[in-house]
């Protein structure tokens, strides 16, 4: 790959986001990210080519050896993999559709990442997240598009007390400005 | 001042804790746990405020968040805080606080003149005079009564403290933590519910904070509260406690808004905390618990400072441990002001006599005050007082009677009954229905998922606002879903029932027409003045409500409203529930801007979306404007340029060697699928089926009605995926009126779109070097002029990353656009520029691209269009494919008046003297100066200075433009006409063969 | 009897016992000559215009609630005709005109308050839509001058022009004739005069019907009081138009979607003039009684409910805290909400309709109560002579059809 | 802020959503053969109505979908939403079920 070119990250000069055993929130390394788009039949496919089952249930993330697929939309899923793996996944989930209709998109530089991990996650997202985060009704595993302030995002909960925070990287010095501010609640 | 009027026995403050404070610069001392008026009146100081009209001398009148009289200022300079209730500031040390609306002081206010001339300023007076001369509204009068208008004042600096929301959740909200609450949140707890439970006030307890004697349980009234707290604190985090949090607005599907003031009763607070935290709550279930309002008596001259609600005077001495009298008269209609004589006398303030408007008061209270030696005179009613800055007699009288005698006292309190606080549940649109027993509005029908407790519910008593709490609760979090457990009865002792009630004016032996009783005590609106309203035909009670400003104030009829509608409604002839009540409004009790405006501030008021380029654009001087969300490199100023200058400059080295330019901000979607050509021939005019793989196309975007919407590059990459490029401002706009017509228009089409914006970095190297610059770091695509034709695009690497290199043009020059991921973005521009530097080549922003595009006559979107622009009008029909049926918006491209001959068509115009700049926006006309009135022919677009002309230019939209060629027309401007001759829109390379190099 | 401090001063010697009712409360008649139905500003002005100017006095005035209860009582009582389309400017300055003596022509102080208006621009794209306003503006005889910043804040001395602001304000377009009135003022003022030359205002009718004859004319109105007869009726309902047209099967080109508006608590005057900012959906003025008088947008939805989100107030009040920073610790006394009948194109519809005898006069979306004494005046002429007076002949139905639209909302989208 | 129960993702806050008028005014399978007064009636004429309205949203920061919704424009309550594309539903019936 091009070592020639540095690659400049959308959380470069922000400050660290840290409450001592409240909450954490840490940028995610670099990665793979596809849109995928298609039918149920498409999606199985798609799956045999991505290594990871594409979950058929809405707002579900299937994940397996740092591959994860996530149920957005009835016809939408986000492909997340290691960075570096653009070129051999779009071969190979390809190669796994053969002319079936379906859009593969590669949006790795559109999307970026962060978490938000520790005992007061749930209470700093809710700083601009509507949705009830409640183990309850948000369980882990659970993933959907949703809005934090003025910025769309994808919420995954990984863990009890861990989040994915998927969004636009122009939208990041913004939203990080948001948790930074309500972060001196927790 | 000794602090002789502390109670000894009595109050929650603190006596450990002494504090300091000052009122209109005075040194006053008082405890932690009181608020700024307990204080103030255990220092004696009953004169806190002025009315709004007629400036008199006013004293508290409750002790809570009704508080009409007793608004101060807190804090200085930019923490200069206006309109405050002193019942509601907690005190902490060093607190400073201000009277306000009077000058220059509250025992000597000239605003007082007002009240001399009040026979004059009745009601509505406004109305009906200050309408000669004409002017003479604006220039005289207005200015006058804005000065004397307003409460406090606004501070002149900004506010340094700031502000947070959280959103929340739960199964049962509960408003209002008294018996009821206190008592609702319990059984939804222990029911297994996620609790929120809020109150106003500092302390959770409500109405039991000054009960002495109940017990519940077998517990004193404060032990089972502070036991409830410790039991509900045990369910954390599911149970959530938040006092200081008043619940101000009730919205659909149970959507309630809280504001939490954090920081406000602290000295020194932590400055990573917010002052206000807006909490925007979700709860499947809501119990309202929030009380209800003890209504003053309407007697003549009820306003001085002195007189107060009897529960009010109880509070204080129960609750705050302060006698705000020496030796009172208590006027009421219910029981419940028996409680309080008992009780101020046992904290030793002298009662000289209950007055009871009643012809009999023998419920077991009067019998109690009679026992311990009160003076009850029934079938009485004070019908005036004396004293102007502190009320030193009552006047009572027997009803029906003339005669008047003066009781001596320093303190009046008065009990009209208590009005259940029905807010929020209308808020929630609710019906209320009217308790004729009662002669209450209760809660009727609800509209959304809650239930009323307690006092707000009408009930009067303390075992009924248990039982209907732990009731409330239970069912509400039954209905959530937890039925665990069940309710348990409860045992009350040590209060006594108390019933009665009184609505409307106490009668008097005055002449009514003379006398000031007033019903609205801040805006100063008397009985007279409601009779008034209604004999001049404002018979709805919204009409009286505006007439004469009753329930208009900052406590928006908390104590006047049933008053208010009583008086009314007998002046009408009409029982009470056929006139009704105003509608009730959020926010239940004023909360502050910051609040409502929380994060949103600074830079964080709307996202700063900045591209992959901006840190390089700022390092090298770049001015940036808005576009939507974005910033935008505007121009790159060189030491001592101005805009112009600069631009000039850009202009001419883009046209002679090259310059670099950032599109990264120009929409981008990915139209995939087998359908994707079919899809494109229906959302813009152009024709996309024949267009080949690698190659690009113009496209032009119409919305339905016919007028171009959107603009921009599309190119094809392979048969089933086009790149499709949009304006920066429309990229969301496009995306979802594509997404409109696929999903609900053109369904069965195969194709799916997805957004590309931010996956791409975009460097346009455009200039006659153009290609030389990004030669050396093209690898795998053959960028001659043969192999990679203008309009086209080919898939490669540039500098080792994986590249979509189009070649397209929008300065007329040689041009490429290099798209890269976009975290390479500014390494890869960086390499690029390395290369142009061998020619000199530049770094140009929006303001050159526009000058540079409009000498090519090409359109922008928003600036030469409208919204009521057709293809056919910037002569753009060559972009519409004739041979296809059907497009979005063609059908309305034929409607009448898109054919008319007269339409404004795009124009070039020169100006006759070369060196004049047209304005943008300028009008255009047959004749230099028309007279007013004159239609337009059109107006400019577009006007530049030319560095390639070496003149000014401009684009316009003119009536029938194109036939008027080489015409001369006029631009009439203040300083005179500007003649132009009509060109054609393009002034460069008309041929275009500097594209094809 | 006439309003004047004479008869003030004469009035308090007695009490003010002897003030007359301000409108009679007359049982409706059989038969009317026309029918405005809807007491707002905009229908008690054109049964007053009727009666003043065109000698039309058996008219009646049908209100479902209580007059001047709609828009005309919730609104932020904005006047400006600083509008961008020559037709628009045209009915907007009819309107201006009438205001700056109307107190005086209804003997009842409205407080005309020509304060001046002033719309905020933060972009390129704002400069170049405002300027083109001033030119305009200037073609067609209406005050409206550009002001760079520092101007801007010498008018208004508590605007924010700092350059580090989110949007940092690059200019305005002032209106000086601009301004506010006393919104209750107007339609009690109009009511007033018009029951005194003999139109019945009938509060607490609603109607329920509209009757026509065989060949399709109009010949009266079922309401909650009965039948009324009439041959000529004008809807001037604003938000519930759709809902009286289709009593006479005529679908609309309208929408009608909550507008908020709130207050603040009363505070002495910081606050000249009225400031509008479109780029960040937020304007505000002081009341006379010193309240900061704010609104903004719609809600996002239809609705007839007359309240709407508490997200729509916090995007308005966070607009006006990054405007005026000083009011971030003054607090909101009250927020309400009206029915806005919106067009497609933002502008109104003054004119006949498909069906002989009905009349129309609806759509003015946010922005009615700065037109009503010009829209009241043009539409009695309306009624009055069958035929649209010249300032309101574009404002038809069937410019949809035709696509002559009036676009108000034109050049908002920003693009380059 | 009304809570949508979106047909795919189930209730959310009105936040994700973006109004998009009134529903089942379908495009004119032939725009060219259509009048300009039918034409007018499809771009402009609206219903409007007080009391139960049909209309469309898009869970724009959601799964993305058009789907219609039944709402009463008085009381702003959602009695019922469908995913674009399905038939009107019968008026009655729903204000029957949800009297209950």
């Amino acid at each position: 790959m091009s070592d020639v070119m540095t690659r400049r990250s959308a959380f470069e000069g922000l400050h660290p986001i840290e409450v001592v055993g409240a909450v954490t929130v840490a940028p995610v390394p670099y990665g793979t990210r596809f849109s995928f788009r298609g039918d149920s039949k498409a999606a199985s496919a798609c799956s045999k080519g991505f290594g990871v089952m594409l979950p058929n249930t809405l707002l579900k993330a299937e994940s397996d050896d740092g591959r994860t697929a996530i149920s957005l939309g009835p016809d939408e899923w986000l492909l997340i993999a290691a960075d570096g793996e653009v070129e051999a996944l779009e071969a190979a989930i390809g190669k796994a559709l053969n002319k079936q209709h379906h859009s593969l998109v590669d949006i790795s530089h559109r999307n970026t990442a962060f978490t938000v991990s520790g005992p007061k996650a749930e209470t700093l997202l809710a700083s601009g997240c509507l949705l009830d985060l409640h183990l309850s009704a948000f369980p882990v595993g659970m993933a959907t598009r949703t809005i934090y302030s003025k910025a769309d995002i994808v919420l995954w909960r990984t863990a009890p007390d861990t989040f994915h925070v998927e969004l636009w990287r122009s939208f990041v010095p913004f939203v990080w400005g948001l948790l930074e501010e309500a972060s001196g609640e927790m | 001042m000794s602090m002789s009027l502390r109670t000894t026995k009595t109050g929650r403050i603190d006596r450990t804790r002494p504090l300091s404070f000052r009122f209109d610069g005075e040194l006053y001392r008082g405890f932690h746990g009181d608020t700024l008026a307990s204080a103030l009146l255990a220092n004696g100081v009953h004169l806190m405020g002025r009315s709004f009209k007629y400036h008199r001398p006013r004293g508290v009148v409750t002790a809570g968040s009704d508080e009409p009289n007793a608004l101060v200022s807190v804090g200085v300079d930019a923490k200069h805080t206006p309109n405050l209730r002193a019942t509601q500031v907690e005190l902490y040390d060093g607190l400073v606080a201000q009277s306000q609306n009077r000058w220059p002081s509250l025992s000597f206010d000239v605003g007082a003149i007002n009240n001399l001339l009040s026979p004059l300023f009745v009601a509505g007076f406004y109305y009906k005079t200050f309408m000669w001369p004409n002017v003479a509204w604006k220039k005289l009068y207005e200015p006058i009564i804005r000065r004397a208008a307003g409460l406090g004042t606004a501070s002149s600096e900004p506010d340094p403290d700031h502000y947070s929301t959280r959103y929340a959740h739960c199964d049962v909200m509960v408003i209002g933590s008294g018996p009821a609450g206190l008592a609702a949140a319990l059984s939804a707890a222990r029911a297994g519910a996620r609790v929120i439970l809020c109150d106003e006030q500092a302390e959770l307890g409500g109405s039991l904070l000054s009960e002495l004697h109940a017990s519940i349980d077998g517990k004193p009234a404060s032990q089972w509260i502070v036991d409830t707290i410790a039991e509900l604190r045990g369910f954390s985090p599911t149970v959530t406690m938040l006092p200081r949090t008043q619940a101000f607005g009730y919205f659909a599907q149970n959507f309630v808004g809280l504001v939490e003031r954090v920081t406000d009763h602290l000295a020194k607070p932590d400055p990573k905390l917010p002052r206000d935290r807006l909490w925007q709550v979700r709860a499947k279930e809501v119990v309202i618990a929030t009380g209800a309002h003890e209504r003053p008596l309407v007697f003549p001259d009820n306003d001085r400072p002195g007189i107060m609600l009897a529960d009010a005077a109880r509070i204080f001495a129960n609750r705050y441990g302060v006698r705000p009298g020496g030796r009172a008269v208590i006027a009421t209609a219910h029981d419940s002001a028996y409680q309080a004589a008992l009780d101020l006398k046992a904290a030793g303030v002298a009662i000289a006599m209950v007055t009871d408007v009643r012809k009999e008061a023998n419920g077991p209270l009067p019998m109690a005050a009679r026992a311990a030696g009160i003076r009850v005179e029934t079938g009485t009613a004070i019908t005036g007082s004396t004293g102007r800055l502190r009320v030193n007699a009552a006047l009572v009288s027997k009803l029906g009677t003339d005669g008047e005698e003066a009781v001596p006292c320093d303190l009046i309190l008065m009990c009209g009954g208590w009005t259940p606080s029905v807010h929020l549940f209308s808020q929630s649109r609710g019906k209320l229905v009217f308790d004729e027993a009662r002669q209450v509005f209760i809660p009727g029908t609800s509209a959304q998922a809650e239930r009323s407790a307690g006092a707000c519910k009408g009930s009067e008593t303390l075992l009924a606002a248990l039982e209907e709490g732990f009731a409330a609760g239970h069912d509400a979090a039954a209905k959530a879903g937890f039925s665990k457990g069940n309710v348990k009865p409860v045992k009350v002792g040590g209060v006594i029932e108390a019933h009665g009630g009184f609505l409307g004016a106490v009668p008097h032996p005055h002449d009514a027409g003379r006398v000031k009783a007033f019903v609205d005590f801040q805006n100063d609106v008397t009985a007279k003045d409601i009779k008034l309203a209604t004999r001049e035909g404002m018979r709805s009670i919204e009409h009286v409500k505006r007439y004469t400003t009753t329930g208009m104030a900052t406590d928006q009829g908390k104590l006047s409203n049933m008053n208010a509608l009583a008086i009314a409604a007998e002046a009408l002839g009409k029982p009470i529930p056929a006139v009704g009540l105003t509608t009730f409004r959020q926010p239940y009790t004023p909360i502050s801007f910051g609040a409502m405006a929380n994060h949103s501030r600074g830079d964080l008021f709307d996202p700063v979306r900045k591209t992959a380029t901006h840190a390089w654009a700022q390092s090298h001087g770049a001015i940036f404007e808005d576009v939507g969300l974005w910033k935008r490199a505007w121009y790159f100023p060189k030491a001592g340029e101005d805009m112009h200058a600069a631009v000039l400059r850009e202009c001419k080295t883009v046209r002679d060697s090259a310059g670099l330019f950032d599109a990264s901000t120009l929409g981008k979607i990915e139209v995939v699928g087998p359908d994707a050509a079919e899809f494109m021939n229906l959302l813009y005019t152009n024709p996309w089926s024949k267009l080949e793989v690698g190659r690009c196309r113009y496209g032009l975007m119409l919305n339905e009605a016919g007028f171009v919407m959107d603009d921009g590059v599309v190119g094809r990459i392979a048969e089933d995926r086009f790149h499709v490029t949009t304006t920066t401002g429309g990229a969301p706009r496009v995306l979802n009126h594509m997404e409109d017509y696929l999903q609900t228009e053109f369904p069965n089409l195969k194709v799916a779109l997805t957004s590309t914006t931010e996956q791409y970095a975009v460097v346009a190297v455009q200039g006659p070097n153009a290609r030389k610059i990004i030669a050396p770091l093209i690898e795998g695509i053959d960028i001659s002029n043969e192999a990679m034709p203008h309009m086209s695009l080919r898939l490669g690497k540039i500098c080792g990353v994986q590249t979509r290199l189009f070649r397209m043009s929008f300065t007329g020059e040689l041009g490429f656009e290099v798209n890269v991921p976009a975290d390479y973005g500014q390494a890869v521009w960086e390499a690029i520029w390395a290369e142009a530097q061998k020619y000199e080549a530049c770094a140009y922003g929006t303001e050159t691209m526009h000058v540079l595009r409009a000498e090519k006559g090409y359109i922008i979107v928003g600036q030469e269009t409208d919204g009521t622009v057709t293809p056919n009008d910037l002569g753009l029909d060559w972009a519409i494919g004739k041979t296809k049926a059907d497009f979005v918006g063609k059908r309305s491209l034929i409607r009448p008046d898109l054919v008319k001959a007269d339409r404004k068509q795009l124009v070039g115009l020169l100006t006759v003297e070369p060196q004049k700049m047209l304005e943008e926006g300028a009008q255009i006309t047959l004749v230099g100066n028309p007279p007013a009135g004159t239609s337009a022919l059109g107006h400019v677009t577009s006007s530049y200075q030319s560095a390639g002309l070496g003149r000014s230019f401009a684009l316009a939209i003119v009536s029938a433009g194109r036939s008027r060629m080489g015409e001369t027309l006029y631009v009439p401007m203040p300083d005179g006409p500007i003649a132009v001759t009509v060109t054609d829109p393009v002034f460069y390379d008309k041929e275009g063969a500097k594209l094809h190099v | 009897m006439r309003f004047s401090f004479l008869n003030l001063a004469k009035q308090a010697l007695s009490a003010h016992r002897h003030w007359p009712e301000q409108w009679r409360f007359p049982e409706p008649k059989a038969e009317y000559d026309a029918i405005i139905i809807g007491a707002g500003g905009h229908g008690l002005g054109t049964a007053y215009y009727l009666a003043k100017e065109h000698g039309l006095r058996n008219i009646a005035v049908l209100e479902k609630g209580w007059l001047g209860g709609g828009n005309t009582g919730r609104n932020t009582t904005i006047i400006r005709s600083n509008y961008l389309w020559e037709e628009s400017q045209g009915l907007y300055e009819h309107s201006v005109k009438l205001w700056e003596n109307l107190s005086e022509e209804l003997n009842y102080n409205v407080m005309y308050s020509p304060r001046g208006v002033m719309m905020l621009a933060h972009t390129v794209h704002d400069i170049q839509v405002f300027k083109r306003h001033v030119h305009a503006n200037r073609l067609q005889g209406i005050d409206n001058e550009w002001l760079t910043a520092e101007q801007a804040k010498e008018f208004c001395p508590i605007l924010n022009i700092s350059p580090n602001m989110r949007y940092p304000i690059l200019g305005a377009a002032l209106q000086r004739r601009g301004g506010t009135a006393r919104h209750d003022a107007v339609a009690w003022g109009y009511a007033r005069a018009a029951s005194a030359m003999g139109v019945d205002i009938i509060q607490n009718c609603e109607v329920k019907g509209i009757r026509r004859d065989a060949n399709g004319a109009v010949t009266g109105v079922e309401t909650t009081k009965g039948f009324i007869g009439t041959k000529k009726i004008g809807v001037v309902a604003a938000g519930h138009t759709s809902v009286i047209m289709s009593m006479a099967d005529v679908r609309m080109p309208l929408e009608s979607y909550p507008l908020q508006a709130l207050v603040s608590e009363p505070i002495k005057p910081i606050m000249p003039c009225v400031v509008m900012s479109n780029t960040i959906h937020a304007y505000m003025s002081q009341s006379d009684k010193g309240e900061l008088v704010i609104g903004a947008g719609t809600d996002a939805y239809t609705s007839y409910s007359q309240t709407g989100g508490l997200h729509i107030t916090t995007h308005t009040l966070d607009a006006i805290c990054e405007l005026f920073p000083n009011v971030r610790r003054l607090r909101m006394l009250r927020n309400w909400g009206g029915i806005v009948d919106v067009t497609p194109d933002r502008s109104p519809i003054l004119s006949k309709t498909p069906v002989k005898g009905l009349y129309v006069n609806c759509g003015w979306g946010t922005g009615g109560f700065k037109a009503t004494p010009g829209s009241a005046n043009v539409f009695a002429h309306t009624i009055a002579k069958d035929e649209p007076h010249p300032i309101n002949a574009a404002f038809t139905i069937d410019r949809f059809k035709t696509g002559r639209l009036i676009d108000e909302a034109a050049a908002a989208a920003v693009a380059h | 802020m009304l809570l949508i129960p979106c047909p795919h993702c189930g209730n959310r806050p009105e936040l994700e959503f973006r109004y998009a008028g009134e529903a089942h005014i379908a495009r004119p399978a032939d725009p060219s053969s259509t009048s300009d007064q039918d034409w007018a009636e499809y771009l402009y004429f609206r219903s409007n109505p007080k009391g139960l309205h049909i209309e469309r949203w898009r869970h724009v920061s959601g799964c993305a979908r058009f789907f219609n919704c039944v709402r009463d424009t008085v009381s702003d309550k959602i009695l019922k939403t469908y995913p674009a594309g399905q038939p009107k539903p019968d008026l009655e019936a729903l204000v029957k079920e949800a009297g209950q």
